[in-house]
């Protein structure tokens, strides 16, 4: 089991219900840490949609779980 | 300093504008987005943008430091807001300083464009009819 | 109120760009043309700008005019210097409101190029070496 | 003889000494009228490089010369 705290941001985080969990997890890369949330809270945003950064950079889907970390899905974006 | 940053209250253009001035740079090109009354044929009351801040300061960065690479530019500088907006209220900021106006125009297109592409910050919305969401463009 | 107009002393950036703000802009850009140290490697002391007025002010109009027409713009305004002008300051401003930028965008870059070849407004420069000259670009 | 008023901007008027000047001249055209003033003032800048304008406006050069009316001779602009 791997420990990280992932973020969740706009619908996401509506979805969700909360800005950060706690996550213990067996997935072994990133996708499968999102599907596995993605079944948990009901998120409607296929990955294909999605970015994923950890501990503040942009990441790769194949990147393991690194214990410790902190992960971030990000949604399509919508600024300017 | 970083030329890139994230507001959570409304700020002064003035300043920026003045630190790209400067006795090299003879063309200045800026762009600003407002919050609209509409959006895609709705009615919109207000708008309220969030951030995943440390991340979308080194993104805007990078675009900036991007810009600075590929054209003939001085200086940039860009200030996005988060936070409750209101209709009218400025809601992006992009500056350009350079020697002629192709390098000027041409950054200060690029900075925004990658901005609303890249930086991770998300519009919410408030209509008129009540309802209200996040905007997650398609590609 | 014209959209074009000649200055004959600095003037105020606040309210031009006031006047363009409205709730069905979401884009604005802008341009700025201010006085280099220098012009093709040599350097400049200052300059000054003469205008034919009334064919200057009829020509502008019509430029911005133009640009209404051509592209899906709000409004637009240019005010040029004229008369005596030091290192550093404003020649001339352009703003442009738009629903989208790619509008304001091509807008005041329209507006800007068009105004350069063909408004009746003169450059006469002054140089370190103690010469002088009026600019007459070719085509 | 037909009578109008030329004005000079820029460089032509740095090399007439003179802002505006009252003409009489025969000339048919506002081509001949720059060519004549051309020779008596010593101007560099040739037809293909200047505009026309009558009275505020931009006009051609075979327009005939009017009476009374203010001509402009308009070298390269350098706005902006």
């Amino acid at each position: 089991m791997t420990r990280a705290t992932v973020l969740y941001f706009a619908s996401l985080r509506d979805a969700a219900g909360r800005s950060a969990e706690a996550v213990e997890s067996d997935a072994a890369d990133l996708r499968s840490l999102y599907e596995e949330l993605r079944g948990r809270h009901g998120f409607v945003l296929p990955i294909a949609r999605l970015r994923v950064a950890v501990d503040g950079a942009f990441a790769d889907w194949n990147d393991g779980l690194r214990e410790g970390s902190e992960v971030a899905f990000i949604p399509p974006v919508s600024g300017g | 300093m970083p030329r890139f940053r994230l507001s959570d209250a409304p700020f002064d253009i003035e300043p920026l504008r003045s630190a790209l001035l400067g006795a090299r740079a003879g063309a200045f090109s800026s762009f600003e987005g407002w919050v609209r009354d509409h959006n895609e044929g709705r009615a919109v009351l207000g708008l309220r943008y969030e951030a995943y801040a440390a991340l979308a300061e080194a993104e805007g960065e990078r675009v900036i430091d991007e810009a600075l690479a590929k054209f003939e530019i001085v200086d940039a500088r860009c200030v996005h807001r988060i936070g409750d907006l209101a209709i009218g209220d400025l809601a992006v900021w992009v500056g350009v300083s350079a020697a002629h106006r192709d390098a000027a125009f041409a950054a200060s297109r690029y900075i925004i464009d990658e901005v609303k592409a890249r930086v991770p910050i998300w519009k919410h919305e408030r209509y008129a009819g009540g309802d209200a969401g996040w905007l997650h463009p398609d590609g």
